[in-house]
């Protein structure tokens, strides 16, 4: 046992030896031990390097507050953290951590020359210099800069840990449990109400843990609970505390635990929403500011009895206090008591309470009131300090190698001011406190201001017979943001705490101004000449710690980021070996390539294929609506351009949707199936769009109307037949459709049987060719597509995809909205104003085609182009001019939406929008790419079969 | 997350079930060839965008499915209520019923 | 059915069996004249299967595979929908523990009690949720988030 | 006002850095000002300061009804590019990068311009198609935007994950290489800085209470917390606070405010060399020069100004950001905020004149308003003194919401088919 390790004491495991590594060095802790409390009881003070100077820091505090011992733990590959404080991590076999921030090592770091030229680093120093020569900011300063950045180690390999999440119900939720939050529990627990108490220590007690005469207690108090089925979670950090009673806390599982012993999630994320919540969140040790207060072994008291009755382990040997508030005397007691040196007690107030006197006096200790620490000495630890009464340069000094500040108590307010709960000022805490009601949640304990015990002073920093200016008193020390930093921020104008905050840094270091923020916020009130409370505190921010990405991310990566909607024909296409694109959240098979073709020749292929023989293509994504009731026509007559009226049952409509700013938002065709009853169909993309936006107008501004609306979309598989042989495919497996052209004609909707289930067909064409769309009910989808498919083989069937389906639909010049169209095309600059229905006296998007620049004559409309050299392919998005060679800006007149090699025409065609464009058909323009300008002619957005004679096939 | 009170399940419901869909009670137009250009850009864009006390229309899109209205306090977040849609804003009476929606 | 889909094994883990169930009969329908039918988030028996009330003038009518389309009332809307919905149900003494993973409804049996039903999400999958006894649920969602529910379902149980 | 130099760094600190002067005076209202603009942010600030500087309107004040740089400054993820679409929009743009590059030294205070590159990823054949779109626009308006492969682009961000197999794989990326960051406050406090050495009033801590107009419909003056202050000419130029100042003088906005939400993670060495963003997977992250990955999240879909976060936003930020980037699902969130955005029907801003004689606004950036800054004061700063906009800021006028002639980059990137 080492010469720092207490016997008898703490509530640890001494007796069971944890081996860890600590900068490659093997070290020994107990079971129970923190890393912290391990190191300490190997007589290591020096753990690390502060951001900025590089000065070497000890260990603070003991729990999540702690600024200074900020560890790199590697727990395999993939699975190192950085930033983790070393008094949160729980000692385990296997654990290696290492410190961060310095080179070549801890002890011997370069970056400490920083702290050399620190005069010339003042808090916005960077404002005001690295601006000469211009040039060097990018090629010298931000560089070297950059290179300084940062504490942990960077992220290389990704994480193979899981991480899980759930959501909770409960009546009360009581955030914190020491004392008070298990005192909340336990009222709460006989009344048969959902109670859940969290904890983000691995044992619940709160400081309870560090008080060995309340154990007792404490063990009886959570036997109770658990009794009373109070859910007690342990490990579990309530990060932030958001609207209605919704607090977010995560639990580790497993970092706890040896790797190789680690199974199941790393973490858990719960989402409680809780009736009512209690914060019990207990409150922290306030440091002190004063000369060199930050070197190693300088630390809060309360962490020092921590570390003595929960761990067993003493800070120091001969230990001196700096206490200003009566909760450092117990401290002292403690460990004297526990046979420890206490070097002296030094007490900045002149009355001290008789008892404490009494009772220093009793142990022996010195005790020297009405003075301050005014520096301390010692080089990697602190060696001694010098003290000097207030008001007088008699210093003096004392060899100690341990110094323990008494600050008071800074109330974990955190999640209080997450919901917006007000602050007060408490004059006697000299600390925010919470202020008035909130809605479901209520303050106890310490968080609430209930500090005990005892009474204490709150200075801005101690002080110092030097002058203020020429010493580095720390505040954040994280940072590096000293006391005359902030003096220099008020100096410089910066007078809002947000404003001194950000400029000097204070309280936004990774442990967010857990022990920076109040004295901070005194030193700058003191600086000011105002009174604390009127400076007021910067916001809190969730987290209140740090909290893992991958906890909040959850389960959802990899396949299950977000679902792929795949239709029932995709395992088909995969067996086919087809290459997929996203489209919406679909995946859609894009081309079927046979042996080593590319995406040109296989499309050039498929597009052959339905050109002039049959090809099938699975539509299934379409989105489709059933729109059913009496007043199903007028409906889609009040939403769509067209005319619906007048449409006969068993035929289909192309339909257009505007939005009411009238720009195209979707298309698709339309069957009326009966009376009251349409079958309509949307892009893939749209369905849902289309759906919320007809349920909207349905609702609200036309409740009157009886229809209804259904999502069909994955009712039915859609196999579409196209070319010329596509009804002699469907034909032999049809029962009960006439498919002759005279008896189901283009356009028209049949319904019957097909391979023995049930159809609803559609005479449709997206290609030009005759057309077949045949909708079966999904589940046999795949039958139906394998017995056509089969059947197709004496015709030649080819299976093609959506880049085919782009080839041929462009070579009719039909549009796809979101491609050709974008949200800023009307029918008429789309083309295609021949689906308004003129004599309709209202319809969505109607009145906005009737606005001033709708009406402009240079509106932006689809044309067809026609490159002068037929092999070159334009590409999409490329910009259109008229004058070639003009130069930079560079008038564009529009630019090319669609554009590919048409098969069927043996060379390049593509659609574009261009100002004015229908006027401009015979016109030539130009398409300058980086590397050459082309020419094209304007033409007919219109390639093949002008007649449409192919669709009467 | 918020916590919405449907008021056609007439429980409350949390925020990610339900879609916003932008200030309450605004009518469309029933001729909106009478309206002035000007005009139908107020119909189309011009909002209250209220600090404080805002009505406003939800879609139970992950539930009933149901619009319905709502009084929020923007700055706030809290919901002072919530009705079905085409019932008066509250405060004004329906010019059907006389119902004020419980609000004077 | 010939749907590679519902051909996966159940998930069965420690007081938790997750299965597809059979094939249904569905229709959506939509009325305004309710008389006969369960109120909002209600269940009930329904011409040999159930109706599932999911909004104020919206029916889930989930019926025995091969049942003829019911007759009902004038002035409604039945639509079929028993191919795009895919059923799954989740048995077993954590079952509601399991559901609780990605959704957002309290599921205790005080607030949702069996025969309680609604369109919920899970994960962000639009769900219907239906308490069919304390400790058995129905879900059904659309065909093309069946795999990807099945698989968050049976993870999270990995992970409870 | 003291020069800022290494030079006086270095002399300062021989005193013990006593001897700096205020960065700009706390000023306190006077009775009459020949402009007030209210709203100290960067747009605020800056205009004042251009007001002064190019124009010669000296007797101008800024006020704010908290403190300077305290509301959407202060609280973006500081991202700075100009390869828009449209011209409008990329000349507005772009106006605002060249103001960037050189406003450290115009200002004489560092404001951390980092052209380090602004990856925009195309997940999809229609991303594709949308991003040449850009990019063939933006060459010929002079606006650098150049497509990378997903390889290239790996290579300059090696964090990104190009796996073909992810759910939203990434087939290539629009780089702007003039795009980068810049250190959000430096900027408000730069153009304080400038501006008060020029003779402007900074008034924080005071708000507007009303807007005074005369008998002619034009504005006098502004109520004040601290009492009235007569003006001839007001600019507006409060972000998320529009409606409600524009409501004051009797005008209603095709406006809507929304939260955004923010968040940064503990400091890390850098590794992250970019700003990368991702449109179909809804991310976007940088590194800070303090080592902070800063992340950007997403907009609640409902107005509000309560400034509050809301955890499913972060939850599903993160999921995009370690599906982009699965090296950083170790990291860890150290500070998520929300601020107000204020978003038109078209997205793009209203900066301008109102039908109010006098009254000038600046707003409607949306997600926007940062990369803007410099350019936006200098236009609004323009358009005050004139009475009339510059060429650059004339589309961006509030006709435009009556007649239709939107400028909506969101529209020219939908998604649909």
């Amino acid at each position: 046992m080492s010469a720092f390790r207490l016997p008898g004491r703490g509530r640890i495991d001494v007796a069971r030896p944890v081996a860890f590594r600590f900068d490659g060095k093997a070290m020994t802790g107990a079971a129970g031990d923190t890393l912290a409390s391990a190191l300490l009881a190997n007589g290591v003070h020096l753990v690390g390097r502060s951001f900025k100077y590089h000065r070497p820091r000890g260990l603070l505090g003991a729990g999540v507050e702690e600024p200074n011992a900020l560890m790199g733990v590697d727990r395999g590959p993939g699975r190192h953290t950085a930033n983790v404080r070393a008094t949160t991590i729980e000692l385990h076999d296997d654990l290696t951590v290492e410190t961060q921030n310095r080179w070549p090592s801890l002890g011997f770091d370069l970056g400490a020359a920083t702290n050399l030229l620190s005069p010339l680093f003042p808090a916005g120093f960077y404002n005001k210099t690295f601006m000469w020569p211009r040039s060097a900011w990018e090629t010298l300063y931000e560089p070297a800069i950059r290179r300084m950045a940062g504490l942990g180690k960077a992220p290389h390999a990704i994480d193979p840990d899981r991480y899980t999440a759930r959501h909770d119900f409960v009546d009360l939720l009581i955030v914190g449990a020491g004392r008070a939050g298990i005192e909340a529990a336990l009222a709460a627990s006989a009344s048969g109400e959902r109670v859940m108490l969290i904890d983000e220590q691995p044992e619940l007690g709160g400081k309870l843990l560090a008080n060995p005469a309340r154990w007792d207690w404490l063990a009886g108090a959570l036997t109770r609970l658990d009794d009373a089925g109070v859910v007690c979670l342990s490990r579990t950090t309530a990060i932030g505390l958001y609207h209605d009673g919704f607090v977010g806390a995560v639990e580790r599982l497993t970092d706890h635990l040896p790797p190789a012993t680690a199974t199941g999630p790393r973490e858990r994320l719960h989402r409680i929403r809780a009736a009512r919540i209690v914060l019990a969140t207990g409150a922290i040790e306030r440091p002190l500011v004063f000369a060199d207060n930050d070197r190693p072994g300088v630390m809060l008291a309360s962490a020092a009895r921590t570390y003595l009755h929960r761990y067993g382990v003493a800070v120091g040997k001969r230990v001196a206090l700096m206490v200003t508030h009566d909760s450092g005397y117990q401290v002292a007691f403690d460990l004297a008591e526990a046979g420890i040196g206490i070097a002296a007690i030094v007490d900045s107030r002149p009355d001290l309470d008789p008892s404490l006197k009494a009772r220093a006096s009793d142990l022996g200790l010195e005790l020297i009131p009405h003075a301050v620490v005014i520096g301390t000495h010692g080089a990697k630890a602190v060696t001694g300090i010098t003290l000097a009464p207030l008001g007088s340069r008699q210093v003096r000094k004392i060899a100690c190698d341990a110094l323990l500040m008494a600050g008071g108590w800074t109330p974990t307010v955190h999640l209080w001011s997450h919901g917006k709960g007000k602050l007060g000022w408490d004059e006697a805490l000299g600390a925010f406190v919470p202020e008035g009601e909130m809605d479901r949640v209520t303050c106890t304990g310490a968080c609430a201001g209930a500090i005990d015990p005892g009474h204490g002073v709150h200075a801005e920093a101690l002080w110092s017979p030097r002058d203020p200016a020429s010493f580095k008193a720390f505040v954040d020390l994280q940072n590096d943001v000293t006391a005359r930093d902030i003096r220099l921020a008020v100096r410089e104008g910066f007078r809002s705490i947000e404003h001194i905050k950000r400029y000097t840094t204070n309280g936004m270091a990774t442990d967010q101004g857990k022990t920076s923020n109040l004295n901070g916020l005194q030193v700058a009130a003191g600086a000011l000449g105002n009174t604390a409370p009127q400076v007021g505190l910067t916001t809190f921010r969730p987290p209140y710690t740090p909290t893992t990405f991958g906890a909040l991310a959850g389960s959802a990566k990899d396949a299950l980021f977000q679902p792929t909607r795949k239709t029932v024909i995709d395992s088909w296409a995969h067996a086919q070996g087809a290459v997929f694109e996203n489209v919406a959240q679909w995946r859609r098979a894009r081309y079927f390539p046979r042996a080593s073709e590319d995406m040109d020749a296989a499309v050039a292929r498929e597009c052959r294929a339905v050109r002039t023989g049959v090809g099938m293509f699975d539509a299934s994504t379409l989105g489709k609506i059933e729109v059913v009731g009496p007043d199903a026509a007028e409906f889609l007559n009040r939403m769509y351009t067209n005319p619906w009226k007048a449409l006969a049952p068993g035929r289909c409509r192309y339909g257009l949707l505007l939005g009411e700013d009238g720009f195209i938002r979707d298309d698709g065709v339309a069957a009326r199936l009966a009376d009251d009853r349409f079958h309509v169909t949307t892009t893939t993309g749209g369905a849902a769009r289309v759906l919320g936006m007809m349920e909207d107008y349905l609702q609200t501004e036309w409740p009157d109307l009886d229809v209804w609306l259904t999502s069909t979309t994955e009712q039915y598989a859609v196999i579409a037949l196209q070319g010329p042989r596509a009804r002699d495919v469907i034909a032999p497996h049809v029962e009960g459709v006439d498919l002759s052209p005279e008896a189901l004609p283009h356009m028209a909707y049949a319904e019957g049987r097909i391979c023995g289930v049930p159809m609803r067909l559609f005479r449709v064409s997206f290609t030009g060719e005759l057309g077949f769309e045949v909708n079966v009910p999904a589940g046999h989808g795949l039958a139906v597509w394998e017995a056509l498919w089969a059947e197709g083989q004496r015709h030649g069937i080819t299976a093609y995809g959506t880049e085919t389906m782009h080839v041929l639909r462009a070579e009719k010049g039909y549009i796809i909205v979101g491609q050709d169209s974008d949200g800023t095309l009307t029918p008429d600059d789309a083309g295609i104003g021949w689906a308004v229905g003129k004599k309709k006296l209202d319809f969505v998007g109607r009145r906005s085609l009737a606005r001033p620049d709708m009406l402009l004559p240079d509106r932006k409309q689809l044309v067809g182009l026609l490159t002068d050299d037929p092999h070159y392919v334009l590409e999409e998005g490329a910009q259109i001019v008229d004058v070639p060679n003009a130069p930079v800006p560079v008038p564009m007149i529009g630019h090319v939406t669609s554009s590919y090699h048409s098969p069927t025409l043996g060379r390049s065609i593509a659609l574009a929008v261009v100002a004015g464009g229908r006027a401009r058909i015979g016109e030539t323009l130009f398409v300058p790419m980086a590397d050459k300008t082309h020419r094209v002619t304007v033409s007919e957005p219109l390639f093949y079969d002008r007649e449409g004679a192919r669709l009467d096939g | 997350m918020l916590l919405i009170h449907c008021p056609y399940c007439d429980e409350p419901r949390p925020e990610i079930e339900f879609g916003y869909a932008g200030e309450a009670h605004i009518a469309r137009p029933i001729n909106p060839d009478d309206l002035s250009d000007a005009e139908w850009e107020t119909y189309l864009f011009v909002r209250t965008n209220a600090r404080g006390r805002h009505f406003e229309r939800w879609r139970h899109v992950h539930g009933c499915g149901r619009f319905f209205n709502a009084v929020r306090d923007t700055v706030t977040d809290t919901f002072e209520r919530t009705y079905k849609a085409g019932v008066a804003r509250p405060g004004e009476a329906d010019s059907w019923t006389g119902d004020t929606g419980g609000i004077v | 059915m010939a749907d590679a889909l519902l051909a996966d094994e159940p998930v069965v883990r420690d007081g938790i069996a997750i299965a597809w169930t059979p094939p249904a009969v569905r229709y959506s329908l939509r009325t305004r004249v309710p008389s006969g039918l369960p109120r909002l988030l209600a269940s009930a028996r329904f011409a040999d299967g159930h109706a599932l009330a999911l909004g104020p003038d919206e029916w889930l009518l989930i019926l025995p595979d091969g049942a003829q389309p019911p007759t009902i009332a004038p002035l409604h809307a039945l639509t079929d929908i028993g191919h795009r919905n895919v059923g799954l149900t989740v048995a077993g003494d954590r079952a509601a523990a399991l559901i609780q993973c990605g959704c957002a409804l309290d599921l205790s049996l005080a607030t949702f009690p069996p025969g309680k039903v609604t369109r919920t999400l899970y994960d962000g999958v639009e769900i219907v949720l239906w308490r069919t006894g304390e400790a058995e649920f129905r879900i059904e969602t659309w065909r093309s988030f069946a795999a990807y529910l099945h698989a968050a379902l049976a993870l999270a149980a990995d992970d409870l | 006002m003291t020069r800022f130099s290494a030079a006086t760094l270095l002399a300062k600190a021989i005193g013990h850095h006593k001897g700096w002067p205020a960065q700009w005076p706390d000023a306190a209202p006077k009775p009459s000002y020949d402009a007030v603009i209210v709203g100290a942010g960067g747009h605020g600030l800056g205009a004042a300061y251009y007001l002064a500087k190019k124009h010669g309107i000296t007797n101008v004040a800024v006020i704010d009804k908290g403190w300077l740089g305290g509301g959407n400054t202060g609280r973006n993820t500081t991202i700075i590019r100009s390869n828009y679409l449209y011209d409008e929009s990329a000349f507005l743009y772009d106006h605002a990068v060249k103001l960037w590059d050189g406003l450290s030294q115009e200002l004489n205070y560092n404001v951390m311009y980092s052209k380090r590159g602004v990856l925009m990823l195309a997940h999809n054949v229609h991303d594709v198609q949308s991003f040449k779109r850009h990019i063939h626009s933006n060459r010929l308006n002079g606006v650098d935007n150049e497509w990378l492969t997903a390889e290239e682009a790996q290579a300059y961000c090696p964090p990104l994950s190009i796996d073909p197999n992810a759910r939203h794989p990434v087939l290539g990326a629009a780089l702007q290489r003039r795009g980068g960051t810049a250190r959000h406050d430096s900027v408000a406090w730069g153009y304080a800085r400038g501006a008060a050495a020029l003779g402007v009033d900074i008034i924080q801590n005071c708000a507007v209470t009303g807007i005074r107009r005369g008998a002619d419909g034009a504005v006098e003056g502004v109520e004040t917390e601290r009492g009235f202050i007569a003006t001839r000419k007001i600019g507006v130029s409060a972000a998320g606070n529009s409606s409600v100042l524009m409501d004051m003088a009797g005008l209603r906005f095709p406006l809507e405010s929304f939260p955004l939400q923010a968040l940064v993670s503990e400091p890390v060495k850098p590794f992250f060399p970019c700003v990368v963003m991702s449109n179909t997977v809804h991310a976007y992250m940088s590194q800070s020069d303090k080592g902070e990955l800063v992340i950007g999240a997403g907009t609640d879909a409902y107005v509000s100004y309560s400034q509050r976060g809301a955890l499913h936003i972060v939850e599903h930020t993160l999921a995009a950001i370690c599906e982009i980037f699965p090296v950083v699902r170790r990291m860890r969130m150290l500070r998520n905020w929300g601020g107000i955005v204020d978003v038109t029907p078209d997205r793009s801003p209203i900066l301008g004149k109102t039908p109010v004689k006098g009254l000038y606004v600046n707003c409607g950036w949306g997600t926007g308003g940062f990369k803007a800054t410099p350019g936006a004061a200098d236009l609004l700063a323009w358009t005050i003194a004139k009475d009339e906009p510059h060429p650059i800021n004339a589309p961006f006028n509030l006709d435009r919401f009556r007649s239709g002639r939107l400028i909506d980059e969101a529209a020219a990137a939908a998604v649909a088919h």
